[in-house]
């Protein structure tokens, strides 16, 4: 009994997915782009400055401060909001740079192999047991605070993990027969690499990309968490948990509760949609059995 | 009554894609020693036809209609536990790929034994002891049943596979494409094997293939299936000397000869058909020299032509006519 | 007339020291000889066959031939250059212009990205070798050649909407693209189903006639090999073990490999009862570790003493080559 | 013997990963603005003293040097001298080490058998009511980050409950034999009832903790790797055999199962060791987490190149145990 194959289609793979993964891609997507659009326009959407202080310190949440205010009076929302460029442009920079230094040295790696291979190999693995957040430590600290550097900083712990991906994409690629068939019509590899196995990477790029931000937001979160984030009174959402906690004592507690949620909705949207996205694209992993 | 009786088996699958009729109103028996060889494409429903009488469709698919009777009992109705004890010790299966069949953790030996230990109660050494025999049988020193699946060949693993399915002397046998994906020379040894082992232990077979030769030189009887219908069923002789179906004839004549004159070949216009819509009328009718309005209409049934051959087809008389 | 291929000493070795682990650790070198010394020519117009199991280094010898994969040693001249002579990646693109292959695998050599409109069209595109708006004539053309109709039907589909049989057709248009003087066909039935595989065959057939043709198929069934080739070379661990024109080789097989070959294949005929193999045990498992001796001497079924010295592959007679001691005797 | 051969190739094929880590480490300390002594002691500090502290450190000499330098160095096991403590490094860190290492292996002992079983039962269900929910929830604790659930457990246990301690690893007072280091370990070796149940209190929150950031990894792996096995041909084998069910799922399944799982606990360990810098700075444990957050507050960069050769030690002998565990159960491996 051959299962029908449906190739690459994406609204026709939507359709058939199974309806769990479908509510996931829609939920995920909703969370993720309102993110977005804070990250976008948050200084517009913001009912307030994010920096102007005021007379109300600590205030709970109220009609006039949705979330309350801080200990310097400023409105919790308008910072959370705005804080989204911080954590989320932040780790949208890292997502990018990691994927595409990791697409340059994986598909380099996998589809030329050899030496230049091993000694990728070599450092990438090293790089792949070592606990990326100890590394990002590290280097946030050597390279200073800055939004370029945490960024930097993040992507370097993301790119052992995009190697690794995109290299045994590339390898079960060009192991496959039709790369073959290009060989002797007497394509070149520049051809073979663009209209071959590009087109596969997109097949797991909205996955890696919405896994990266995920992955992302909960490195710099933890960063400013530590408080060697981005420093105040820029608003980012990790530092803003960590300075909310020394009030917590006084009752304070929606300066914890707020960011965190914050935290934990953004990462929710990345995960909900990159575990549906999974099941979406890749209809083999429900066809098991 | 006949050992193994299928009564109008409907076997569909249900995929996000729409429902595939993969065996579709089905009917044929077994006698007791005898050997049914079920030749048919690809995709056209015989390996599901084997899962069916094993129970093992995979939870896509259903048994949607019709019975199958084995000693008269109707699996199609057993619960899972009544079959625990039905397979293996009254039907066995030879799987297609020998290599996946095996679990590769276990030794060849362990899963021999593992066979006839939960069904039968015997000692340890009575196990070992048959075991060993088993696989002497096949044409395998028993010193292999230490050793792994994945340290034999393809060979020597589809005779393990076969010894494993004659562990618990199963009243029938089934054999889902026991040769593909191996070598000429093997195949031609394995078919050699499963001819020498029916005549030694009288065995009860449905062979399942889709080379017609391998029928002709190991079977009694042959029946054809054509896009998860049967066509023609009838005795080996008499199908290569009087096949009715258009369908069967032109399979009979679609391998290149190494002996005798050598002769220009005919193909099969078309393609296989898609089981997920299939138009009314006769499967087979954009396919067939001798089709007619009747045909993409109504669907042929199987009848009786002459006594113990039958065809579905209905032009029948005018292929004989021919003759 | 000149061969229009000639192999020379042709040599292909496998590392098989798996991994860099095993290569940095173990002295010990490891080869598999998938193809061990062999020599033999290609005429113009012929379709020459390669015939055996599998491992036994036929397909090796079709990609070497179609130079995607390089020699070890020994040579391919092709139209009288050695191809290993061929560096620059203008003059190899040229090569391809007059040797395509036909893989066995319609499943598996059809990119799934590409309609089957520009999987046709690519060959030219690569090659320039049409202008952009003349390519679609070019492509129907092909298409009404190999029996892909309805030409409009199957332009716009993907090549996983197409049956086992459409898409070997596709492979063999694809093939023709570019009006190639050699083609290698490996194992082109050997996926395809029953039905559809006379079909492909008398396709190639055809196209022989038509274009004049000169072909290496490689083929595991003897009796496809009959039906298709005007010569052939059984081939066995590397080593080509007979050679000669088809029909007096099925005929008259002299090794005994190729007579258990022969035997192997079933016969859809219950009156004829299948002669039993005479050949027994395996192919070694790794053709690393060759018997001393003649290499199918474990399995000769003679079982005569051919266990010091290899026999050369000798011609016994007009064109015909044996590599078996016993075959030279008589 | 093989085995043995084994595991010397495999903990040899550990030297280069570790040297790597090493080097990165150190040029990432070395070769990037800024200087340490610098950013240390301030800008206002004069220039003279500086110049001193670097000559005496060797900081002024070229980079090639200083790297054979810190090579040699590290050969015979010393990592230099604490510009903040003093002391050497690597006796500092022989104090710590023990704390992280038993929060990371407690927490991956509970979130294997926490999280194994999860997935595999969910993957014998599948598309039932237990795996989609064990599928929903897995996803929304993974959402929630380490810090985040540390910081609600010491609210809700520690501040609303106060059933459990939220800071520190021992009470006041508290007394043990040292033998390994591990406090419940030792506890247990020496018999002492009152320090286990006081060890194993405090470690309660900060283990529950990691061990919740890997539960969602774990039982989503498990659960791929089961499905994968129920797909298997030879399941089919079993099930035409007419096996028992526990037969079946056990023995045919589940061990199979195990194998890549072995494999992908090396990952999560890894995984697991990262967020210990934050659960130990939370929870106020001394660890190496603890150690390595003041020591980059106070640019102490020995320390901090001790710290991460440290861990570096230990995810790699992690993983090469792995490894060998992996070769031991699985027949496949030829080693």
């Amino acid at each position: 009994m051959s299962v029908q194959k449906i190739g690459f289609n994406f609204r026709e793979l939507f359709r058939v997915a199974p309806r769990s993964s479908k509510v996931m891609v829609v939920v995920g997507g909703i969370f993720s782009v309102t993110l977005l659009i804070f990250v976008v326009l948050g200084p517009y959407i913001a009912p307030r400055d994010p920096y102007q202080f005021s007379e109300n310190l600590l205030q709970p949440p109220s009609m006039n401060n949705y979330m309350g205010t801080d200990n310097l009076g400023r409105d919790l929302f308008s910072r959370l909001i705005v804080g989204s460029r911080y954590s989320l442009g932040i780790s949208m920079i890292a997502v990018g740079l990691s994927l595409i230094i990791g697409l340059f040295l994986g598909s380099m790696s996998g589809f030329f192999g050899g030496n230049i291979d091993r000694i990728l190999m070599l450092v990438m693995d090293s790089l792949y047991v070592f606990p990326d957040f100890i590394y990002m430590l590290v280097m946030v600290v050597v390279l200073g605070p800055g939004i370029w550097q945490t960024a930097l900083a993040i992507s370097v712990g993301r790119i052992p993990y995009n190697f690794r991906l995109i290299r045994s994409l590339t390898i079960s690629v060009k192991e496959r027969g039709f790369i073959e068939a290009e060989r002797v019509l007497g394509a070149d590899n520049w051809y073979i690499i663009r209209t071959h196995i590009m087109p596969y990477y997109m097949s797991i790029l909205f996955v890696t990309v919405s896994l990266g931000m995920a992955s992302g937001t909960l490195a710099i979160s933890g960063l400013g968490f530590l408080g060697l984030g981005i420093p105040p009174p820029t608003p980012e959402w990790g530092t803003e948990l960590a300075g909310g906690r020394s009030f917590l004592l006084g009752g304070s507690w929606w300066l914890v509760i707020f960011p965190g949620l914050f935290v934990l909705i953004a990462m929710l949207g990345f995960n909900l949609l990159s575990e549906g996205l999974d099941t979406v694209l890749n209809p083999s992993v429900r066809r098991l059995a | 009554m006949s050992l193994l009786e299928v009564r109008n088996l409907k076997t569909y699958f249900f995929t996000p894609f729409g429902t595939v009729k993969a065996v579709d109103d089905v009917s044929f028996d077994v006698e007791k020693g005898q050997a049914l060889g079920l030749a048919g494409e690809s995709g056209c429903g015989k390996t599901t036809i084997a899962y069916s009488i094993m129970r093992l469709i995979p939870f896509t698919g259903k048994i949607v209609g019709g019975e199958i009777y084995l000693n008269g009992r109707d699996l199609v109705k057993l619960n899972e536990k009544e079959l625990k004890l039905i397979r293996w010790k009254e039907l066995s299966i030879v799987f297609q790929g020998a290599m996946a069949s095996f679990n590769p953790i276990f030794k060849i030996g362990d899963q021999i034994s593992e066979a006839i230990r939960y069904h039968e109660n015997v000692t340890k050494e009575d196990v070992m002891k048959r075991t060993n025999d088993l696989l002497e049988l096949v044409g395998i020193e028993h010193e292999r049943a230490n050793n792994y699946p994945w340290e034999l060949s393809g060979g020597m693993r589809q005779r393990s596979m076969i010894a494993m399915a004659l562990a618990c002397n199963p009243t029938l046998l089934v054999a889902d494409e026991p040769t593909t994906a191996l070598d000429v020379i093997v195949s031609a040894q394995i078919m050699d094997l499963i001819k020498n082992l029916r005549e030694k232990l009288d065995l009860t077979m449905l062979l399942i293939t889709h080379d017609i030769s391998v029928i002709a030189q190991t079977c009694d009887e042959m029946a054809v299936m054509y896009a998860g219908k049967l066509v023609e069923k009838t005795s080996v002789p008499e199908i290569f000397k009087n096949a009715y179906h258009p369908y069967t004839k032109a399979l009979i004549k679609a391998f290149p000869n190494l002996k005798g004159p050598k002769q220009d070949l005919e193909g099969i216009p078309g393609n296989p058909l898609d089981l997920m819509n299939p138009p009314p009328g006769c499967r087979f009718a954009q396919r067939c020299p001798y089709v007619k309005e009747t045909c993409l209409e109504n669907d042929p049934v199987l009848t009786e032509v002459e006594s113990d051959h039958f065809v579905a087809c209905h032009f029948w008389k005018k292929i004989l006519a021919e003759r | 007339m000149e061969p229009l291929i000639i192999a020379k000493n042709l040599t292909k070795l496998y590392d098989l020291r798996s991994s860099f682990l095993e290569s940095l650790f173990s002295k010990k070198e490891r080869y598999l000889k998938a193809v061990d010394d062999i020599d033999f020519h290609i005429m113009p117009g012929e379709t020459f066959g390669l015939v055996g199991e599998s491992g036994c280094g036929k397909t090796t010898t079709g990609r070497l031939v179609i130079n995607t994969i390089r020699p070890t040693s020994g040579q391919i001249f092709f139209e009288g250059t050695d191809l290993s002579t061929i560096r620059e990646r203008e003059s190899l693109k040229a090569l391809s212009l007059k040797m395509q292959m036909i893989f066995q695998d319609p499943y598996e050599y059809l990119s799934p990205w590409l309609k089957i409109k520009d999987t046709l069209a690519e060959p030219l595109r690569i090659h320039k070798s049409v202008d952009e708006n003349q390519i679609e004539t070019k492509v129907r053309e092909v298409m009404e050649t190999v029996g892909l109709t309805p030409v409009d039907m199957i332009l716009p589909k993907y090549e996983y909407q197409l049956s086992g049989g459409q898409r070997q057709r596709v492979m063999i248009a694809r093939a023709l693209m570019l009006n190639p003087k050699f083609i290698v066909a490996d194992e082109p039935v050997s996926m395809l189903d029953v039905s559809i595989r006379v079909g492909v065959l008398n396709l190639l057939r055809e196209l022989k006639k038509k274009f004049n043709l000169t072909s290496l198929f490689i083929t595991h069934d003897i009796a496809v090999s009959r039906y298709m080739c005007d010569r052939v070379a059984v081939m066995y661990l590397g080593k080509i073990v007979e050679m000669g024109p088809t029909d007096d080789i099925i005929s008259d097989p002299k090794h005994p490999y190729t007579q258990a070959l022969m035997a192997a294949v079933p016969v859809p005929d219950p009156s004829i009862r299948n002669e039993l193999v005479p050949i027994k045990g395996r192919i070694p498992s790794s053709a690393s570790n060759l018997p001393p001796g003649c290499r199918f001497s474990p399995r000769c079924p003679y079982g005569e003493s051919c266990k010091e010295e290899e026999p050369e592959l000798v011609e016994i007679g007009k064109d015909r080559y044996v590599m078996c001691y016993r075959a030279l005797k008589k | 013997m093989k085995l043995r051969y084994y595991i010397t190739v495999r903990l040899l094929l550990a030297i280069p990963t570790i040297a790597l880590l090493l080097t990165a480490i150190f040029f990432l300390m070395h070769v990037l603005p800024g200087d340490p002594i610098r950013i240390m002691y301030g800008e206002k500090f004069p220039t003279f003293y500086v110049e001193q502290i670097r000559h005496s450190l060797g900081l002024d000499r070229p980079l090639y040097e200083q790297y054979f330098t810190y090579l040699s160095n590290l050969a015979q096991g010393n990592l230099g001298v604490s510009l903040v403590f003093k002391i050497p490094v690597i006796e500092k860190v022989a104090q710590v080490y023990p704390t992280t290492l038993e929060l990371a292996i407690t927490g991956l002992i509970l979130a294997s058998l926490l999280g194994l079983p999860l997935g595999i039962i969910a993957a014998m269900r599948r598309d039932g009511v237990f795996d989609h929910v064990t599928r929903i929830l897995s996803l929304y604790i993974h959402s929630n980050p380490g810090f985040w659930i540390a910081l609600l457990f010491q609210i809700f246990f520690g501040l609303i409950l106060g059933i459990f301690p939220i800071s520190g690893r021992t009470p006041p007072g508290f007394e043990l034999q040292k033998i390994t280091g591990l406090n419940i370990l030792d506890s247990i070796l020496t018999l002492n009832p009152t320090a286990f149940i006081q060890s194993i209190k405090y470690l309660f929150l900060p283990c529950l903790t990691i061990a919740l950031t890997s539960i969602p990894t774990l039982s989503r792996l498990s659960r791929a790797s089961m499905l994968n096995v129920l797909g298997e041909d030879y399941m089919v084998t079993a099930k035409a055999k007419g096996l028992p069910d526990n037969v079946i799922t056990y023995k045919h399944a589940l061990r199979n199962a195990l194998l890549p799982i072995v494999t992908s606990i090396g990952g999560t360990f890894t995984w697991l060791l990262g967020g210990t810098v934050i659960t130990e700075k939370i929870f106020s444990l001394p660890g190496l987490g603890s150690l390595l957050m003041d020591s980059l507050m106070a640019r102490d960069f020995l320390m901090i190149q001790g710290i991460v050769a440290i861990y570096a030690v230990i995810v790699v002998v992690m993983n090469t145990l792995i490894d060998i565990i992996y070769a031991t159960i699985d027949p496949r491996v030829k080693y």
